[in-house]
């Protein structure tokens, strides 16, 4: 048995035989992605200086798309675990949408990972000889375990509809539906299983949010944990989560209208879907600029010397027009486009949220290259310069075109809206059962 | 086991960067040419560090040559996450090439960015590679790894050796790095801090001793001697 | 044998974190496989 | 690492047993999967490697350094026939177990991949770059063939032979060649850099030779210009010298450095003071004038052992003003603070300074490029005078005189007749004709007079280790005054820019595959380091002393009379037999030295040698001359005034207020050589092009320093690339805002713009041309009477390129 949802054949148009236009999205997204892949495994050849990184500044794009993608991370487990706890339930449809996004970017957090490091095939080292101490032990288990568990979270979550998928879509390619069959388990639709499944899911939703807690504090302490002027703050940690948090939820506002315009799910995606997120947006983006305006001042306060350089340097120096440039991006434009235009009007919301995410990759640029760019012994002659080159933008592309490619063909081969979670109601018990089924908690 | 520190007095030192060439010839750092060292890329792993403080005609430089300062406590091995940089038994931060996997947490994490890391293999003229170093422990380091100055460990090796293949205990001075050696100025003083009678530990004591970034609380074992 | 060794000891041998990372890895798939199965078992006699 | 499996405890009971055998198999798989590939990642580090660490056998090989002028000894660490590392000889006197960068990476000149393997002649036009590499045989046969030609038809004096530094009894070897040939044309580098030093020694002290600086005991150092920590003549012995004086004993000295830049010597001295470029000389008489008017100066020693002081009637009964009047009448405080721009205070302060802190000692700079201002010779006496008023001379802590080692005479032997008709005729470059009567030899002078074939067109030029189109651009003329002589020979290490205009190029070996001897400078008592081969010639070059032995050998006649020598180590063994050294002790120390230097009292018999000791034609009275009786004598005619004779200061002509071209030319170029410049290789060192010093951030490239206001006017920042322009010619240089700097004065480093054929880095190019070289901004003139050159301060202008 399967939950009856009016709009089951809505949700489950977009699943068909690839079309034309998808090969080509899938080519391009596909070709920039090797591109990108072939263009690490030169970097991995030749050596890490096709890069611009040099000395002082170690750390350069590949980190910041590291922060970025596990900042886009938030996005899943922000939505879905937290509201989940709150209760609310207009957050039921674009759940999964949400979930793809953290699934899909963090293998992407990862590889930046690996694009940075100077021996890749070294990696299991962490693993012989790890040692607690070192903050990027901290970050390698966050990480990992955020996604093992983001991934059981999402696949649990799916499961009903994959079985439906197995039932529904008969005309699916035989390779597609032996796919359903399997990964669906033998799942039946029994109430019991709904009643466990939601169990599981709530207890998994608390844990979740305590994860994803720690694994952007532990990303931020791999920069607080150093003694560079500018990155060792107390109030790294918090920062950086609030910056996920912002940078997650505009990525889930970018997902949802472009899943709401391509596949025309106006009525499940409906207008007070998006409103709510507004304000959640606004919210965090006044959340966001406190933290930036308490750090800054905090330390232009403090007026400590190599302190002070690495902010002048930031605020008039080398780095003026992107800091300045950032904070209109992430705060300036998008709070007044959400508080005036975005009402009720989706077209400005994506804007809104598309300069936020821009905004937020030049931010964890801006806290990660002028720290490096005056460390504390450097003289001012020698100061170091920072210019990334080709390589680097290039695999920054090919992971952006990477997390695309597999979030599309994810909506083409599974229902992106979950059909159970939104479903008027479950499957009642037969008759002959004695046992009285409580309706699924779908409490508005 | 002795706990190597080094003392540098300024007033002695007058910035000819012998130590610098020095440093280089005996540990085979590679030269960078000339579009690496644009970028900044040049392995020196003792560089003389010019500050310059004032206005014209009031200008103050003090030139600082900055070895790796062998830190007590250091913040460098703390990140490292394969325990491929550590302080031995006898206080010196060295690295494992063999381990280092190139995140390079270390040398963003010392404050006295007193680490390089190898962008590319190392290169010279076929010809120039006759006169590198044979000593095993300073093999030219892979691409991809972090190195640093070592206070030339492979001469304390040989120290060791000579010491015992001549049947005597080893003595403190039987070692110093190639930079205290050929210090022109003869600025540098070598030895065991920890041992009382010995003239490094004298001189860190001295009223002009200073250190560098003395209050991150890192605990350096360079120590400097104030100017005039 | 006191704590601050052993706790520097845990904290600073290599070794120790990859077995920190593979027993936490490690649990967690169990619970998850189990937390799954546990739930395809709803229903069934 | 036991991977012990952590015992879970999974939620619900009844987990069966089968399900617990399954997980701890796969985690037992996981461990086990992650064990197997441990030993091949993880190896033992290598510079934890200590244990069987298996040490090819090695030498300490002891060697004399030739790549600057001060000669220190050194340890060579080979290893199976490779030389792996240079290190100070810890025994020798010079540096004590130190030595400098140039030394350490001397490595770099050995196994250069720049270095000329085979003699080479040119078969295509000059310049095109078509060599033929020959045999040894081959090659001397060319040049002994034309060289003897010349010989025969009377051409003798046709040849010169243009030598850049020489060390030990090279310089005396190649004199003795160039006399035996026939040619007075022997034309050396100095009159770029100490002649000048000598020359004020000459006319004041009546010693040939130059200052020597006891810094280790004096109290008050003033350098006048110069570099005296960075590339001073005999650098190592100051630096160790003023360690010890700040340092070494109880009573600190102070060190002053007088420079429109602050140099490293500035950075390190207790006191910079900026002064315009070129007034040296004004300020040395400003100071004597206070020193005079306030009664500091040694009274005794003046009046009873110099010259000229006070005003006097010579022979003939006309009254000559002396020195002291002079001082007082034309250099009060006022004016020299006008001309130098330091204020009056300072300049009172330092002289009274310098005054009542004996041993004090005022150092004119005796290295490149320096004293180039147009009034080096008179600013050189004014210096050299403050020392003789402040009674510095010879005494512990002021200026003594080196000692050479006694060397045999040259055996005698009777020139041919074409030695003879060669010898008498004048030479080209001009020196110690009247217009330049004190001059050895006039560098600069060479282009223009091969150009104009003045008193005679040569035949055959001979260049050994040096590279007159990189010295002496003169706006392209060196080029083509090359080109007017037939035949050019050039015994030079790498394809340089005056070598790839050669006919023949004979490659000299480094020094450190030749035997060779160096005599110890800037200590004051005799001392001779031995040169010898630390490995065997790693290409197939010859010493340049053999070179010429062997030419000589050849060519017969008078030459194979004057130089019967087979190779140079029997000729310097033999002539140094005459001094009392064994020569086992100096092949295991490196090394003879008398080690004790004996200071002179004023008038003793030991003051001949001090004071008036080579004069030709002034009383050898053991007076020290502040009026020149030796200039007098030299230019005894009516035209001469008594200004002529002392110390002066003449304002350097690139320093008048021309009003047109200061607007057009706002600024001065001073330029000066770096620690890491060598004169005896023309190659590229790697190493030193990435250890620039003060302008660390600035390596394989040219900078020119600008104050800060200058470049706020310019609208320049640190790093922009400008064009450095005078009236002749045009360079390309980064900008470094630098405080240190006289307002409109801007500094360039010597030594850059060599042309370099390797690719030194992955993706440097093929070949490049390494920084600019700013000689090619200046038209380089001689100034009359002592023929240095006149480089000083340039008129330039800048603007973004």
């Amino acid at each position: 048995m399967h939950p009856e949802n009016k709009h089951e054949k809505l949700i489950l148009k977009p699943i068909h035989r690839p079309t034309t236009s998808d090969r080509i999205l899938w080519f391009i997204l596909g070709g920039i992605f090797l591109l990108g892949l072939s263009a690490w495994v030169r970097q991995y050849v030749i050596g890490l200086g096709v890069t611009g990184l040099n000395r002082p500044v170690y750390w350069g794009v590949y980190i910041t798309n590291f922060v970025f993608f596990i900042g886009l991370a938030h996005s899943g487990t922000f939505i879905s675990a937290i509201l989940r706890i709150a209760g609310q339930g207009w957050r039921k449809p674009l759940t999964r949408a949400a979930e793809a996004i953290t699934l899909f970017s963090l293998p992407f957090g990862v590889a930046s990972i690996l694009a940075d490091m100077g021996r890749p095939e070294r990696v299991f080292n962490i693993i012989f000889f790890g040692r607690y101490q070192s903050p990027i032990l901290w970050d390698f288990t966050a990480v990992g375990l955020y996604f093992l568990s983001s991934i059981v979270f999402f696949y649990l979550s799916l499961l009903p509809d994959i079985a439906l998928c197995r039932d529904r879509l008969t005309n699916a390619p035989d390779w597609q539906r032996r796919m359903y069959e399997i990964l669906a388990l033998g799942w039946q639709g029994h109430p019991e299983q709904f009643h466990r499944l939601e169990k599981v899911l709530d207890g998994m939703a608390i844990f979740m949010t305590m994860l994803v807690v720690t694994v952007h504090t532990v990303v931020s302490w791999m920069f607080g944990m150093t003694l560079q002027p500018g990155w060792h703050t107390a109030l790294i940690g918090p920062f950086f989560l609030l910056g996920a948090i912002l940078s997650g939820t505009a990525a889930v506002v970018i997902a949802l209208a472009i899943l709401r315009k391509v596949y025309k799910l106006e009525e499940v995606l409906h207008i007070g879907l998006f409103n709510s997120i507004r304000k959640l947006l606004i919210t965090f983006t006044l959340g966001w600029i406190y933290m930036m305006i308490a750090e800054h001042l905090t330390i232009g306060y403090g007026n400590m010397k190599e302190e002070m350089v690495v902010l002048l340097d930031k605020f008039t120096g080398t780095y003026a027009t992107i800091f300045w440039s950032m904070a209109l991006l992430v705060f300036g434009l998008p709070v007044l486009i959400l508080i005036f235009k975005a009402k009720n009007n989706i077209g400005w919301m994506v804007t809104a949220s598309i300069l936020i995410n821009i905004g937020m990759w030049l931010e964890r640029y801006i806290v990660i290259i002028p720290s490096e760019v005056s460390p504390r012994l450097l003289p001012v002659m020698g100061q170091g310069i920072y210019l990334p080159t080709a390589t680097e933008w290039l695999i920054t592309a090919a992971w952006f075109a990477g997390m695309f490619l597999l979030y599309t063909t994810f909506t083409r081969f599974f229902p992106i809206i979950p059909i159970w979670e939104t479903a008027e109601h479950l499957p009642e018990i037969e008759p002959e059962g004695a046992r009285v089924a409580q309706t699924a908690p779908t409490g508005d | 086991m002795p706990r190597w520190g080094m003392v540098i007095d300024l007033d002695k030192c007058f910035a000819c960067q012998s130590c610098t060439a020095a440093c280089r010839m005996e540990n085979n750092t590679p030269i960078a040419g000339p579009d690496q060292a644009i970028l900044g890329r040049a392995i020196l792993w003792n560089e003389v560090l010019p500050f310059l403080e004032g206005e014209y005609p009031l200008v103050h430089a003090t030139m600082i040559p900055r070895p790796c300062m062998h830190c007590d406590n250091p913040p460098c091995t703390a990140v490292c996450p394969v325990r491929a940089t550590y302080k031995n038994e006898e206080g010196i931060v060295v690295v494992d090439y063999q381990r280092c996997i190139g995140c390079r947490m270390c040398t963003v994490a010392c404050p006295y960015a007193i680490r390089y890391f190898n962008w590319f293999p190392p290169e010279w003229p076929q010809a120039l590679k006759q006169h590198l170093n044979p000593d095993p422990e300073v093999a030219p380091r892979p691409k991809g790894v972090v190195e640093k100055c070592t206070f030339c460990i492979q001469r304390l090796h040989r120290a060791r050796e000579k010491a015992a293949a001549e049947g005597r205990t080893f003595q403190a001075t039987d070692y110093m790095p190639a930079c205290v050696q050929t210090c022109t100025g003869h600025a540098r003083y070598f030895g065991d801090l920890d041992d009382p009678n010995s003239l490094v530990s004298k001189l860190s004591h001295s009223p002009r001793a200073f250190r560098l970034l003395e209050e991150l609380g890192t605990e350096p074992k360079v120590y400097y001697l104030k100017q005039g | 044998m006191d704590i601050s060794s052993l706790v520097y000891a845990f904290f600073n041998t290599p070794g120790v974190g990859g077995a920190v990372i593979l027993t936490i890895f490690t649990g967690a798939c169990l619970i998850y496989v189990y937390l799954t199965r546990w739930i395809l078992r709803g229903g069934r006699k | 690492m036991d991977n012990h499996q952590a015992e879970n405890q999974t939620p619900g009971n009844h987990l069966t047993r089968r399900d617990f055998v399954k997980i701890g198999a796969t985690a037992a798989a996981i461990g086990a999967a992650a064990m197997a590939l441990k030993p091949t990642v993880g190896a033992p580090a290598a510079s934890a490697l200590s244990e069987q660490v298996t040490r090819p056998e090695e030498t300490l090989v002891k060697t004399t350094c030739a790549l600057c002028p001060s000669g220190c000894g050194l340890d060579v660490r080979v290893v199976n026939g490779r030389a792996v590392k240079v290190e100070g000889n810890p025994l020798h006197p010079l540096n004590q177990g130190v030595c400098c960068l140039r030394a350490q990476a001397s490595l770099e000149i050995l196994y250069s991949p720049e270095r000329l393997a085979h003699p080479r002649i040119q078969m295509g036009r000059r310049g095109s770059g078509d060599w033929k590499e020959v045999s040894w045989d081959e090659a001397l046969a060319l040049v002994v063939q034309k060289l003897s030609d010349l010989r025969k038809n009377g051409q003798a004096h046709t040849l010169a032979l243009v030598h850049g530094e020489t060390r030990g009894q090279m310089r005396s070897l190649i004199h003795r060649f160039m006399q035996a040939y026939g040619s007075p044309n022997v034309i050396g580098r100095e009159s770029l850099a100490d002649q000048v030093a000598r020359q004020a020694m000459f006319l004041t002290q009546g010693i040939n030779g130059l200052p020597v600086y006891d810094l280790n005991n004096a109290s008050y150092v003033m350098c006048f210009g110069g570099n005296l920590l960075e590339t001073n003549r005999n650098v190592i012995v100051h630096l160790g010298a003023v360690a010890f004086m700040r340092r070494g004993r109880p009573q600190r000295g102070k060190l002053v450095s007088v420079h429109p830049r602050l140099n490293l010597t500035g950075i390190k001295a207790d006191e910079w003071v900026p002064v315009r470029p070129g007034t040296y000389g004004a300020l040395a008489l400003g100071m004597a004038n206070v020193i005079i008017n306030s009664k500091l100066y040694d009274e005794k020693f003046v009046r009873d052992f110099t010259f000229g002081f006070e005003d006097f009637t010579d022979v003939n009964g006309n009254l000559h003003q002396g020195f002291k009047n002079l001082v007082l009448e034309q250099y009060t405080l006022e004016r020299v603070s006008k001309i130098t721009g330091a204020p009056t205070e300072t300049i009172a302060r330092l002289a009274g300074e310098f005054a009542t802190n004996r041993p004090a000692v005022a150092i004119m700079p005796n290295e490149i490029a320096e004293l180039n201002s147009g009034n080096s010779l008179y600013t050189a006496m004014a210096i050299h005078a403050l020392n003789a008023l402040v009674g510095s001379i010879d005494v512990q802590g002021g200026v003594l005189v080196q000692r050479f080692p006694d060397l045999e005479q040259w055996p005698d032997y009777t020139p041919d007749d074409a030695a003879v008709q060669g010898l008498s005729q004048p030479r080209i470059d001009g020196a110690g004709s009247a217009q330049y009567p004190l001059a050895i030899s006039i560098y600069q002078n060479l282009p223009d007079a091969l150009l104009s074939g003045e008193p005679y067109p040569l035949n055959a030029l001979m260049l050994l280790n040096t590279n007159p189109v990189l010295d002496l651009p003169q706006n392209g003329r060196m080029v083509a005054a090359l080109e007017k002589v037939p035949f050019i020979v050039s015994i030079a290490s790498t394809l340089d820019a005056t070598a790839a205009l050669a006919d023949v190029v004979l490659p000299s070996a480094t020094f450190l595959e030749v035997w060779g001897d160096d005599f110890m400078e800037g200590v004051g008592y005799a001392g001779v380091s031995l040169r010898r081969p630390v490995v065997e010639l790693v290409q197939d070059n010859r010493n340049p002393a053999d070179i010429l032995l062997q030419v000589a050998a050849q060519l017969g006649g008078s030459l194979e009379q004057a130089l019967p020598w087979s190779d140079y180590q029997t000729l310097f063994r033999q002539r140094l037999s005459a001094t009392p050294l064994d020569w086992e002790k100096v092949e295991s120390n490196g090394f003879w030295a008398e080690m004790v230097y004996f200071y002179a009292q004023p008038g003793s018999p030991a003051w001949a040698n001090i004071v008036g000791r080579d004069r030709l034609n002034a009383p050898k009275d053991g007076r020290f001359d502040f009026y020149s009786r030796e200039l007098a004598a030299i230019l005894s005619n009516d035209t001469m005034n008594d200004l002529d004779c002392l110390p002066h200061f003449v304002l350097p002509e690139a320093l008048e207020e021309v009003v047109h071209e200061a607007q057009e030319y706002p600024f001065l170029l001073i330029s000066q050589s770096l620690i890491t410049q060598t004169q005896s290789w023309q190659g590229t060192i790697p190493t030193l092009q990435e250890c620039l010093g003060l302008q660390g951030n600035v390596k394989w490239r040219s900078w020119v320093e600008i104050n800060p206001k200058a470049a706020e006017a310019l609208g320049l920042h640190d790093g922009d690339v400008v064009w450095v322009e005078s009236h002749i010619d045009r360079i390309q240089a980064t900008v470094r805002v630098y405080p240190g700097i006289w307002p409109n004065v801007v500094f360039m480093p010597l030594g850059m713009g060599r042309h370099t054929m390797t690719k030194w880095g992955r993706n440097a190019p093929e070949q490049m041309i390494v920084g600019s070289n700013p000689n090619r901004l200046v038209d380089i003139r001689s100034e009359p009477l002592s023929g240095q050159a006149i480089i000083g301060p340039a008129r330039v202008k800048i603007y973004k390129a």
